[in-house]
């Protein structure tokens, strides 16, 4: 369990310091939309609006949007299935998101994805990826089409602490450092893998991301929940990225607060309700976040209720859109397979691409 | 009487075999103080304990090959693929190594390991979760491929596995762990299912329906339908069994029946459907009176949009549909 | 007139490429210094320098994944496996992320990426390097197979390949890369040859015998022997494209000698001529005059003694034997 | 480079101090058999008597002969294609090794494997596997068999220095530190991985064993062309995994002589012909042992001679019986698929179990 929170240790970091309230009240907003919008998922989910799986990332809002926050024009994001978080963050829209959960037309993925695969490319954010770690190696792909092209830019690809032990994480780690990539990978640590704590599935010296020591890759590791921690180290890394052209690890500590996906019969067994009531009572990033601004007198009360209404009335409106969205026509089906078919270009209308009756 | 559940039937099974046999170890992903993502080794744990129900990292490539390194010494470990798309990351192991490894010792080497967990779509959990790779690892001698469609032959299947000394692969399905469709009435007396045995589980005599896991439960209901509403009446094979495989049972339907139609939740491009369509025209040539003809799934990744999936995998008005065009 | 090697043709198309666009960068293991492997990328980092041909450590998953991120992104990677029996360690990423990423996003995301390298046995190296997955791959709807047969088609589908905005899985076969027989007579001139696009590579009357890939080349030889031997006039049909297919071809071949037999060096079961058997029996019904046969591999992992190797994939004179089985 | 060989530096160590004299020749011995078995091999090879790979193990013998020496009844070896030193260590006949690369009947894998795939269970010798690293698992799986059956005994794992950077392997180290398992990770550092220098394969602190502190485990480095070291640290390793049940990363300098493989048309130009020759001059293991049993008085120059005529002797005549060796029959090809088939068993008369024509 972590310490008592201490009066923000990087508040004074150059690159919090230089904060205008204003960007700091957006960070407020954006973790409270996160949260209002998965509340709403969750609640719509259990009204049976959704298939499969909702993973929720309630509790780990300030990891996406702190480290979000410092991304400029050619710095990407990739990240795994607990997305939601992520894609809020980088400037998707709940609508979007929400008819992508009910499977509609206007989702993001156009009801082809789900809750584990959000995209926005046009925002930086490659997704969202359900194969636990199969994202760390296209996060590199992203970092080594960045240095092909001379591009000063950054991919920030986001892990847990399970898959850290997958065997294509080491791969990536390998390469990373050995043909210098701008890559930085944060494993947002919340402990558990579904229900397998973190000391049941890991053999380590230090922690998780100084296994990059393994690879002679910086590291760190930081609490996930204050802001002003997340955007120092990750600032670090970036430059990194940014100068050097090296790669990172970072390593965030977190907690979820819900179960690992919504059908998570066992939530409560693997560890305690208490473990968690801990944590929201004293860690609680948008409390904790809350709480420094109106220490600092940036808001007040009443600032952030205004905050929190819009973003539970936004998450309220998204769920209408969803609702009154249309679903895809059965036809949809095979499209997007192929980008040439899509086209159809002459390449697209060569032989025979689908073989069903 | 009380209707075992498919999820049911295999924890028994499990249960049973790891009374059987000392040699006999359950590991996978949350298999033992999660009881399983999808609760078939419930309780396994806490009455077996750790050395007997194992729970691993989620590095399926590591734990899989440390099975079948196990397997070669003796032990015979029942390894849980939380979903059997996982394999994907832990292929290598599974072909080259399990499948193999006999083969390139001159059959010095065995490895009687049981691979087991759902290998379905319909759940809308996507396309990476949602592959059915039977005809990937039935098109690899060496292998064994099981996909039972009730709880019977879960039960009966599962246990014929473990006690297989070649590495047998038990894909299951996520929607019929509790599918009171696929539900059985279990004798409390122990049996097996004999691997390679595929079996009739409707009588009929217009067409052949052939199909394996879930597909069998929409062939069985299209079969209802097809005599209600149509009065064709269609018999409904079962294969229970990819590889190996129970041709005489296939061809014997189909110089009977003169037509057959397959229904395979498999994506269509070389899926199981094509292996059976390929045989029977070429040994039951004939005896068909019309091409064998194919319901699969529709040609995409899994889609996650809900009420677009269920179009998407083979049900019954698809089936029903393919059997009119028979003509 | 100097006939260019299947290998030299491949080398000549991938330099035109690199040239055409700077996008395109060739990665893989030993492809760069060492002028790969099979001397396929011969000259071509010698050439291009660094950054256009680049060597990586033996991580498939690693660098095969990180080529998809960077297609993603819009570089254009053709990655060399050394043997596409590897691809078993990168399989998650070449179907689920390869595959994958446009259908779950949308279609927002493409992948122009190109995974070639040989696939085949044949050469006694064992069953762990002796995979043929044209099958594997070419059920994943998302991707692209292409098998070429001669020097010809491995040029102008590798250019197709490389210009393709979606993934495309370039077979090749280490015995073809010096075949005099494989060779072709290359006009100076750029051309493409169009993925999905079969050729009939020699005109007959009696049978359509269906290759791709080497066995290309087996059907040929097979073919002239029918012909002088046994007056049986062959039509051999190379499908050069098995994901997309060109069934058209095959059905007018077929339809045209009524009688089809199918070579094909994958495993029987699930094999790529399972496919090719449940398509015609369906689509060319009423103009069979016997079953579709087959001269797949002998089912097993492939043997390394040399002399029974050449047994077990197909050959001449098993071609010869199962047409005559037809009747 | 390595430094000019000291004295054996660990020819004190315990398990080195009470050798008989008997015991060094042994060691002599089985290092001139690999050597001479593998020049025949070679010379064969050329002569069109073998098809494939050919991965000759010629300037690493001191590495299975000086570990398999350490071996009981419950000790376990697996290797990678490398194979035929550590096959003729444990204990193997040249007769059925070189039948076997002929590809003949009477070979150790009934010319189903070739000259990768080498085994001998009853001998605790678990192959011989061509898939880079791919016997990295599988060497665990053995350790976890031992412990499983609660048996005092080590794997030892050994794979090359490219291999380490397959992802295999590095989930096999956790779960080896995870659930102390008693694996000996033996790296064979030859310096290359086909044409690949480390330095361009892989990155890293210290060493590639060092890898290791990523995850706990304990590791060693030492010179591969000593016996005694290699004995000394196996020892540890040992003891450790027989008493502790513990894992070890063990790294081994060691120069392979030929190319990678037959085939390695480049095997002159990515390294000069002048670094073998010198480590030849100055660390050939087999030059090594030799002096030093010259110097002990153990053996002299005749002995040596029948050693080696010996050796020469046998590598010849086991190609005269490769030779007189009939190959399989053809029905042979789907033998050894199925165990339950081999044995018709029940199981292997139900159903159908090949498909070709
Ligand atoms: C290769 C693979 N194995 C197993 C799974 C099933 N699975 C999905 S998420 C998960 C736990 C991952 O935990 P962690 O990496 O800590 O991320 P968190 O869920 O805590 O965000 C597991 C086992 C999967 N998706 N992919
Ligand atoms: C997964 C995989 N990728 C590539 C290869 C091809 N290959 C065989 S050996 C080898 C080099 C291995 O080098 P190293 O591990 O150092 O062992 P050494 O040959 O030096 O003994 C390569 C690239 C393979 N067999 N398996
Ligand atoms: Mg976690
Ligand atoms: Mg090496």
């Amino acid at each position: 369990m972590q310490e008592q929170i201490e009066t923000h240790k990087y508040s004074e970091a150059e690159v919090n310091k230089s904060l205008a309230d204003s960007e700091k009240i957006e960070f407020l907003r954006q973790m409270v939309r996160i949260r209002r919008f998965e509340e709403a998922s969750l609640k719509y989910y259990n009204a049976g609006k959704m298939g499969g799986f909702l993973h929720l990332y309630i509790g780990q809002e300030s990891i996406a949007v702190g480290t979000a926050s410092l991304c400029g024009d050619n710095d990407h994001i990739i990240t795994a299935y607990r997305d939601h978080g992520h894609a809020l963050a980088v400037g998707m829209s709940m609508n979007e998101c929400m008819a992508e959960l009910y499977g509609k037309k206007t989702g993001c993925s156009k009801g082809k994805g789900g809750s584990m695969h959000f995209f926005a490319p046009d925002k930086n954010f490659w997704g969202g990826h359900g194969i636990v770690a199969g994202q760390t190696p296209l996060g590199l792909g992203l970092a080594y089409g960045l240095k092909y092209n001379e591009v000063k830019g950054a991919s920030l690809c986001f892990l847990g602490d399970g898959a850290v032990n997958q065997g294509s994480f080491h791969e990536s780690l390998n390469l990373a450092q050995l043909w210098e990539l701008p890559v930085i990978y944060i494993i947002e640590n919340n402990g558990y893998s579904m229900g397998t704590s973190q000391k049941r599935s890991s053999a380590f010296n230090n922690c998780l991301a100084g296994r990059g020591d393994a690879y002679g890759i910086e590291w760190d590791v930081g609490k996930g929940n204050d802001i002003y921690e997340v955007r120092a180290k990750t600032k670090e890394a970036m430059d990194r990225a940014h100068n050097d052209s090296q790669p990172t690890i970072l390593e965030f500590d977190t907690c979820r607060y819900q179960g690992h996906s919504v059908a998570d019969s066992n939530a409560k067994k693997y560890r305690s309700p208490e473990e968690i009531d801990y944590y929201k009572e004293n860690y609680d990033p948008i409390n904790v976040w809350k709480n420094s601004l109106l220490e600092e007198g940036v808001i007040d009360e009443n600032d952030y209720k205004e905050i929190d209404n819009a973003a539970k009335d936004e998450a309220k409106e998204s769920a209408t859109f969803a609702e009154e969205s249309p679903f895809p026509e059965p036809s949809a089906i095979t499209d997007d397979v192929y980008f040439e078919v899509d086209n159809q270009t002459e390449s697209g209308k060569q032989g025979k691409h689908f073989f069903h009756d | 009487m009380a209707l075992t559940l498919y999820r049911q039937a295999l924890n028994r099974a499990l249960d049973e075999e790891l009374a059987n046999d000392e040699q006999v170890v359950i590991i996978g992903e949350e298999v033992a103080e999660y009881n399983g993502a999808y609760k078939v080794t419930n309780g396994l744990w806490k009455k077996w304990g750790d050395k007997r129900v194992v729970d691993t990292p989620i590095s399926e490539a590591g734990f899989i090959g440390m099975g079948i390194g196990a397997s070669m010494m003796g032990v015979r470990p029942v390894m849980e693929l939380m979903f059997f798309s996982f394999a994907y990351v832990a292929l290598d192991q599974m072909i080259n190594n399990a499948a193999c490894v006999r083969y390139m010792s001159g059959g010095l080497i065995n490895c009687p390991i049981v691979i087991r967990g759902p290998a379905n779509a319909g759940t809308s959990v996507g396309a990476t979760h949602s592959h059915t790779p039977e005809n990937l690892f039935a098109n690899v001698p060496g292998l064994k491929v099981v996909t039972p469609a009730t709880a019977h032959d879960a039960y009966g299947l599962m246990k014929s596995a473990v006690r297989d000394n070649d590495p047998v692969y038990v894909m299951e399905n996520t929607l019929l762990y509790g599918d009171p469709a696929a539900a059985s009435d279990l004798p409390d007396d122990e049996f097996t299912v004999p691997i390679g045995s595929a079996e009739v589980k409707r009588q009929g005599t217009d067409v052949s329906l052939i199909a394996h896991g879930r597909s069998v439960i929409v062939a069985l209901e299209a079969a209802k339908q097809l005599d209600e509403e149509k009065g064709i009446n269609a018999e409904v094979v079962d294969l229970r069994s990819i590889r190996p495989l129970d041709e005489e049972t296939i061809l014997k339907s189909v110089e009977k029946t003169n037509r057959a139609v397959l229904i395979d939740e498999n994506k269509p491009f070389c899926g199981v459907s094509s292996q059976i369509a390929a045989t029977i025209q070429e040994k039951a040539f004939d005896s068909l009176d019309s091409p064998v003809l194919r319901v699969t799934s529709i040609d995409a990744p899994a889609i996650y949009c809900p009420p677009l999936e269920k179009e998407q995998v083979p049900n019954v008005s698809r089936v029903v549909d393919m059997v009119q065009k028979l003509g």
